[in-house]
């Protein structure tokens, strides 16, 4: 008995990169339009598996918008084999994909709330698909403010937009750096230095918060938010693991009882606390 | 088409069958001298082209102060520098000389010692210079070659697992030959790799392929000491071929 | 005159590091030599106090391309010394497996590394450009070689299936039988590649060697016999130092073999084919013959035909054992701790290769000797290019050179077996 | 008990039945002598079987030894468990062709005869539907174990004694199945009392013309079981999730590092673990590539390898995952624990730590605090 294997999850699908650029050192976007079969709709917080030809796949965060899933935008920092062939791709180039996979950032759901976004470097991009639905129905929350970190001024990722959005009067945008470099004039210090700025005035039970950067950088985030009077169950945040499958089969991705790529990578903070807190998890 | 990598392959003290497995890798021979340009491979071609070079195998360890020069030599015209077998990355079986009293060495005086020179000890390349993989084995494996050789090309990472020579027994159905047959075994505490070979035909794994990731030694030799394997005989299975890896030699001598 | 100096550095083509010095002034030879640079390794000096049991192991790390000529000649000395035998099967078994070295080796010498030198190309490779059935032809060869290897020892360089008294675990039949197809193909292939390698130029040399070699009364020697020579000499092996010994000069890192009346002599294919033509198959016979070879052979540049007939005569072998083999049962004898001082003493593929131990009565190693055939060959090789040089003056520097790099590699030496054994004495850095 | 229309049937020799499959078709994948040791390969006929064989195990030891005289299934489970064929240790999944314009995927074929496995444990069954668990996990499935699982007839044999390292019944997993077999066989003194577990399980036996089991003989294969049962000398707290979760930094989990060689040959025994590795290939030319999935365990390095550095680098924070998951967090995953207590993590670790031991450990002296 012989059987193909239908809608296998494991099996990637090509997509043709439309557009490629860089965006800072290291570090470029790609736009993706499916070849095989048309992309299915994904949510903010949500990544796919991308599949270099021949060096390997790896999860990577959408970044793009997601109202146009047939357009999707990846965003990728080379640091290492196959990181670095995703960079490397041109315009015409093809990749395969599987995905999206995973939880998403809550906002649709957090409504009439002050919506705080706390990226530190890369951490950005997950977090723009959220960020574009809250621009786009301000009115639907009480506030949003975006409080971002990067090592240095020429690190931080999608500063044009970052400019616009400062440029609203609607948006409360923080910006800073580790190390400050000739011609910057802004604030320096770790991403937890702007977030008490970003949050004076605002009222802590209002506040919807969704952080996404290194590890360490979201845990003295949460403190900072915790300090600040903002609830545990108002805080999500996104994991990052090993994955070799992304659908719950490979085992890499654990974190206690949670699979990384299928319970999260965005968890309420409350349900992850006592494990962050655990080394070696 | 982009200019083929030039391939440099380079000899120290070993006994080439590292060098040879890559000329036993008959189907894949012409393909590989396809794919890359053959700058130096003294064992195979008298074409000897000048570096610089994209990636250079190494085989053999240094014993000799030449040697050691004409390894930085060799590093400085190289972008990738791999090792290949116990030799290069341990020291290879000549490294016993490190554990011998070297005086008492010295008084076997050959009829003109002023002949030869060499050094006290049988030095693994990192020792020396960067090393930017290390292939390991006694000698090493064809499939780990070939797969090293077609990830460089595609500039995927290698897949080269790290873990134990158990976890190759598993996968293969071998049945544990310490659990089963009392037979000592260096495989809990050796690099998988060699494609299962001694365990596969009911012996104990020697340990060709050196110490794994993170190798927990003193328990496995308490292990194989309740087996009735005596000291002496624990310390000459970690003194071989990688006598001088750090883990292996550190097990040794606590049973000297 | 004016002082011409023909000089190889590093050699190519050769297993290990050597290089090549020939000094002339005018007509006169002023200075031929062979050096082994390749660094000791000291083999004989760490194996005293190792278990006896270990030398098989330890020693075919002398040697990538010939590990069961030490495997083997390591086994008969320690098992002579322990004093146990083995079976009929075991050592049907343990010649098989020496078959396949014989007939890599062999192949990858003959068409891989001297085949180019009569063809003026650099390696196989380019061989290939023009002639890629041949390379191919040769490749699948050597691989029979190997698979043979892989399927009785576990692995072709360095086995792990080999063991004091006989064998780990003995191959199911079934797949040694399932290797007598590729070995019919394999005697035929080795005939087609003789016979092509027949029509080399080949430099009229002609000298008259003192072969010495294995000798055995029904049997192409591989694994056993006496040791015998094209001039009278027929000893056993035990007596080998009674009738040679080595010498150190100081331009090699590798001992020099002689003849206790300090002459040259010559080991490998052509002493093994001169000294028991008979025991060749008529098959075998029947190729020299076509190859333009009689039953003695005084040309060194023909020993690349020599050692295709001993492919031919592998493969035959081979598949003869495969065709009788019963696994041994049992697959090994177990050796017990004692006393004892044994010899061994195989035909690696570069010739002669004798191990000599002594062992205490905790089976440990007090002594050990293994003299490998290249240090035996070097001053035979060092007479040869003497020869050669005198006869070609009128050469051009270039051309002189490659036809002394030739006239090595009539020797396919092996020079990482030919170092191993120099005792340490320390350089301090 | 029996749902099933035919009544059982005593069975005089089980090679009878081996022969009945094979000739009916099917790809017969039972217990073989190989190596000293009970191992699962395809049986070429009935003869293939062991017999009076039993085994002796402890932690880190096994061998087999004479048994009582003629009986078939006098051993319990061996170093191999059928995850070696429901889910093999190294799978292709796919490969792919480069083209002027790109590339191709092309997806694997699952190439899997109609299968009957014969000797499975209780225990193993057990283990069967905890991975069915994981390769469907209500988002995602694994189509190609599916066809596998699918097209695998099921002949159980229910153990008639237990091995010191078994502790099932402390799990509830065995000894004795009730369910997830197509065939179950008891071994009695007087022949094999056969039980159907599926229609197509009965279907066989009704063709097998042999005699229908006397009421007798099924309280008797009850008994042999009760009797395996009340062998077993380790059993499991039943606490274990609980205690495990609570207990994270609990000072046994440095003392058993230290005897810990982190070399995964638990988790590879065991018939429930699952985690893989996917490994990239290419050819030298550059232009095929395929994708493998291999058995991965949660005590390598590399498992958790993120790029700057694993998460799991200490062997006690590696052997805590594996047990805290096998034991606990599976609970919360899967809805069932990931041990059946087949035993073989005890017998095949090469220095014979005891799971049932380490979480007795952690229990003991975590309760106090
Ligand atoms: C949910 C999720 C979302 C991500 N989103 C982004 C993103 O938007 N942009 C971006 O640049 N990076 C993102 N990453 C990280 C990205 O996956 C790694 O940088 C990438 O896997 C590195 O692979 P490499 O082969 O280039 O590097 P190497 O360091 O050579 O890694 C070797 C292998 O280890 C594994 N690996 C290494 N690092 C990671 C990692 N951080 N996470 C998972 N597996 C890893 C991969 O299998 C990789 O092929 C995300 C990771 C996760 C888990
Ligand atoms: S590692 Fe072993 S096989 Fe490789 S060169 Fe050294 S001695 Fe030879
Ligand atoms: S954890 Fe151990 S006892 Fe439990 S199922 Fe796995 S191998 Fe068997
Ligand atoms: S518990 Fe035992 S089998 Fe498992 S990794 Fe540790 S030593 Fe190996």
């Amino acid at each position: 008995m012989t059987a193909s294997l239908p809608h296998d999850p494991m099996l990637p699908r090509r997509f043709r990169v439309l557009r490629a650029w860089a965006e800072i050192d290291g570090v470029a976007s790609m736009e993706l339009t499916p070849i095989d079969a048309p992309s299915a709709p994904f949510r903010p917080g949500q990544f796919n598996m991308l599949y270099a030809f021949g060096v390997g796949e790896v999860p990577v965060s959408i970044s793009g918008d997601f109202v146009r899933p047939e357009a999707i935008v990846h965003t990728t920092r080379n640091v290492g084999a196959v990181s670095a062939a995703l960079v490397a791709l041109k315009a015409g180039d093809i990749i395969g994909l599987r995905g999206p996979f995973g939880s998403d950032w809550p906002v649709a759901q957090e409504t009439g709330r002050h919506a705080v976004f706390v990226a530190g470097g890369l951490g950005l991009a997950p977090l723009r698909p959220a960020i574009y639905h809250v621009l786009r129905n301000r009115g639907a929350y009480s506030g949003l403010s975006v409080v971002y970190g990067a090592r240095s001024p020429d690190e931080l990722l999608f500063a044009s937009e970052m400019k616009d959005w400062k440029s609203r009067l609607d948006a409360k945008v923080e910006v800073s750096v580790d190390h400050a470099a000739p011609g910057w004039s802004g604030r320096v210090g770790v991403v937890t230095t702007i977030l008490g700025r970003a949050l004076s005035g605002v009222d802590p039970a209002t506040v919807s918060a969704f952080v996404c950067g290194p590890e360490i950088m979201m845990r003295f985030t949460v403190e900072t938010l915790a300090i600040a009077g903002v609830s545990q169950d108002r805080i999500w945040i996104s994991m990052e693991r090993s994955m070799k499958c992304a659908v719950g089969f490979c085992g890499h991705c654990q974190f206690g009882p949670d699979f990384v790529c299928k319970d999260g990578p965005v968890f309420r903070h409350d349900t992850v606390a006592a494990r962050i807190a655990l080394k070696e998890v | 088409m982009a200019p083929r990598p030039k391939l440099a392959v380079w000899k120290f003290a070993s006994c080439d069958g590292c060098q040879l497995t890559l000329l036993d890798c008959e189907d894949e021979l012409l393909a590989i001298a396809d794919a890359l340009d053959i700058a130096q491979f003294l064992e195979a071609t008298k074409v000897a082209t000048d570096g610089p070079y994209d990636v250079s195998l190494v085989e053999g360890s240094i014993t000799t102060a030449h040697d050691a020069q004409r390894i930085r030599d060799i590093r400085a015209q190289t972008k990738t520098l791999i090792t290949i077998g116990a030799c290069a990355t341990a020291g290879g079986t000549q490294s016993l000389r490190n554990f011998a009293d070297v005086d008492a060495y010295t008084s076997m005086v050959y009829a003109h010692p002023d002949y030869i020179s060499t050094l006290a000890t049988s030095t693994p390349i990192s020792d020396h210079v960067k090393v930017d993989f290390e292939l390991r084995g006694c000698p090493v494996s064809k499939h780990q070659l070939l797969e090293l050789i077609s990830a460089t090309l595609a500039g995927r990472k290698p897949h080269v697992p790290l873990t134990s020579q158990c976890t190759e027994c598993k996968q293969h159905g071998t049945t544990c030959v310490t659990v089963a047959h009392g037979i000592p075994c260096l495989g809990p505490v050796t690099q998988a790799g060699c494609g299962n070979l001694c365990p596969s035909v009911g012996r104990g794994c020697y340990g060709c392929f050196g110490p794994k990731e993170t190798p927990n030694a003193a328990a496995l030799s308490a292990q194989m000491a309740g087996l009735g394997l005596p000291p002496r005989a624990l310390r000459d299975l970690y003194r071989s071929f990688n006598a001088a890896a750090p883990e292996f030699q550190a097990e040794s001598k606590r049973h000297d | 005159m004016t002082e011409r100096i023909i000089q190889v550095d590093a050699l190519a083509r050769v297993e290990g590091e050597g290089a090549l010095y020939v000094r002339l002034n005018g007509a006169q030879i002023e200075a031929v030599e062979f050096r082994i640079f390749e660094p000791p390794r000291f083999f004989e000096a760490f194996m005293v106090g190792r278990d006896a049991r270990e030398a098989p192991d330890i020693t075919s790390r002398i040697c990538g391309i010939c590990p069961i000529a030490y495997i083997m000649g390591a086994s008969q000395a320690v098992e002579q010394a322990l004093g146990i035998g083995t079976s009929p099967d075991i050592e049907a078994l343990r010649r098989m497996l020496y078959c396949g070295e014989w007939i890599q080796s062999h192949v990858l010498h003959a068409a891989m590394l001297h085949a180019p030198d009569f063809l003026g190309l650099a390696d196989a490779i380019e061989i290939a450009k023009t002639n890629p059935d041949l390379v191919r032809k040769a490749l699948r060869l050597k691989k029979l070689g190997n698979t043979l290897m892989e399927v009785i020892g576990g692995r072709s360089v360095h086995p792990v299936n080999t063991r004091i008294g006989g064998f780990y675990r003995a191959p199911e039949v079934e797949r040694i039988r399932a290797l007598i197809p590729e070995l019919e193909w394999g005697a035929q292939a080795a005939r087609e590649l003789t016979l092509a390698f027949a029509g080399f130029d080949f430099p009229a040399d002609e000298y008259d060697y003192h072969f010495v070699s294995l000798v055995h009364p029904e049997d192409y020697p591989i694994t056993q016999g006496r040791i015998g020579s094209s001039r009278g000499l027929d000893i056993p092996v035990a007596d080998f130092n009674a009738h040679f010994s080595e010498h150190h000069v100081a331009r090699s890192n590798a001992l020099q073999g002689r003849m206790k009346d300090g002459s040259a002599y010559l080991v490998g294919p052509l002493a093994r084919y001169t000294n028991n033509y008979d025991r060749l198959s008529a098959s075998c016979q029947a190729t020299a013959l076509e190859a333009g070879l009689g039953p003695v052979v005084r040309n060194p540049f023909k020993s690349i035909l020599v050692r295709m007939i001993e492919v031919q005569y592998a493969c035959e072998e081979a598949a003869r054992i495969a065709g009788s083999y019963v696994a041994p049962s049992p697959a090994f004898f177990v050796a017990p701790d004692r006393a004892g001082e044994g010899h061994g003493c195989t035909e690696a593929p570069r010739g002669l290769c004798y191990h000599h131990y002594r062992i205490d009565a905790e089976g440990r190693i007090e002594m050990a000797q293994i003299v490998p055939p290249t240090s035996q060959n070097q001053p035979q090789i060092e007479a040869d290019l003497t020869r050669v040089v005198a006869a070609n003056l009128g050469m051009a520097d270039d051309a002189l050179k490659w036809r002394c790099e030739q006239t090595i590699r009539n020797y396919d030496p092996c020079i990482s077996c030919a170092t191993h054994f120099l005792k340490l004495t320390v350089d301090r850095v | 008990m029996t749902q099933y229309p035919v009544s059982a049937i005593m069975l005089r020799d089980p090679s009878l039945l081996v022969g009945a499959l094979i000739a009916e078709g099917w790809r017969v994948i039972g217990p073989k002598l190989d190596q000293n040791a009970i191992v699962y390969d395809q049986l070429i006929n009935g003869d293939d079987l062991p017999r009076g064989l039993t085994d002796e195990q402890e932690a880190g030891h096994y061998r087999m030894v004479p048994g009582r005289d003629g009986r078939w299934f006098d051993y319990v489970v061996g170093p191999q468990s059928w995850k070696k064929w429901l889910f093999p240790a190294r799978q292709k999944l796919w490969s792919a062709t480069r083209r002027d314009d790109g590339f191709d995927i092309e997806a694997q074929a699952t190439d899997w005869p109609k299968t009957a496995f014969i000797g499975v444990r209780a225990c193993e069954i057990a283990a069967m539907a905890v991975q069915d668990r994981v390769f469907d996990n209500g988002s995602f499935a694994d189509s190609a174990y599916a066809v596998r699982r699918r097209d695998t007839l099921i002949v159980a044999v229910q153990c008639a004694r237990s091995g010191a390292t078994c502790f099932c019944a402390s799990m509830e997993t065995g000894p004795r199945a009730s369910a997830g077999f197509d065939i179950a066989l008891t071994e009695l003194d007087d022949g094999l009392f056969a039980d159907s577990g599926s229609d197509r399980g009965a279907a066989i036996l009704a063709r097998l013309n042999a005699h229908p089991a006397q009421p007798r003989q099924r309280q008797e294969a009850q008994e042999v079981s009760a009797r395996a049962a009340a062998m077993q000398v380790r059993r499991m707290p039943a606490n274990a999730p609980e205690v495990l979760r609570a207990q994270p930094d609990h000072p046994q989990w440095d003392e058993v590092a230290n005897r810990c060689l982190s070399c995964g040959n638990c988790t590879l025994a065991c018939p429930t673990c699952f985690c893989t590795d996917v490994e990239d290939v290419t050819d030298l030319s550059g232009n095929h590539a395929e994708r493998w999935r291999s058995w991965d365990s949660c005590f390598s390095v590399d498992f958790t390898y993120v790029h700057g550095g694993s998460v799991r680098r200490s062997v006690k924070s590696r052997y805590r995952q594996w047990m805290t998951h096998k034991l606990s967090s599976w609970v919360d995953q899967f809805g069932t624990s990931g041990c059946v207590g087949c035993g073989r993590c005890i017998t095949w670790c090469p220095v014979g730590i005891d799971i049932t031991k380490e979480v007795a450990a952690i229990a003991a002296s975590g309760s106090e605090g």
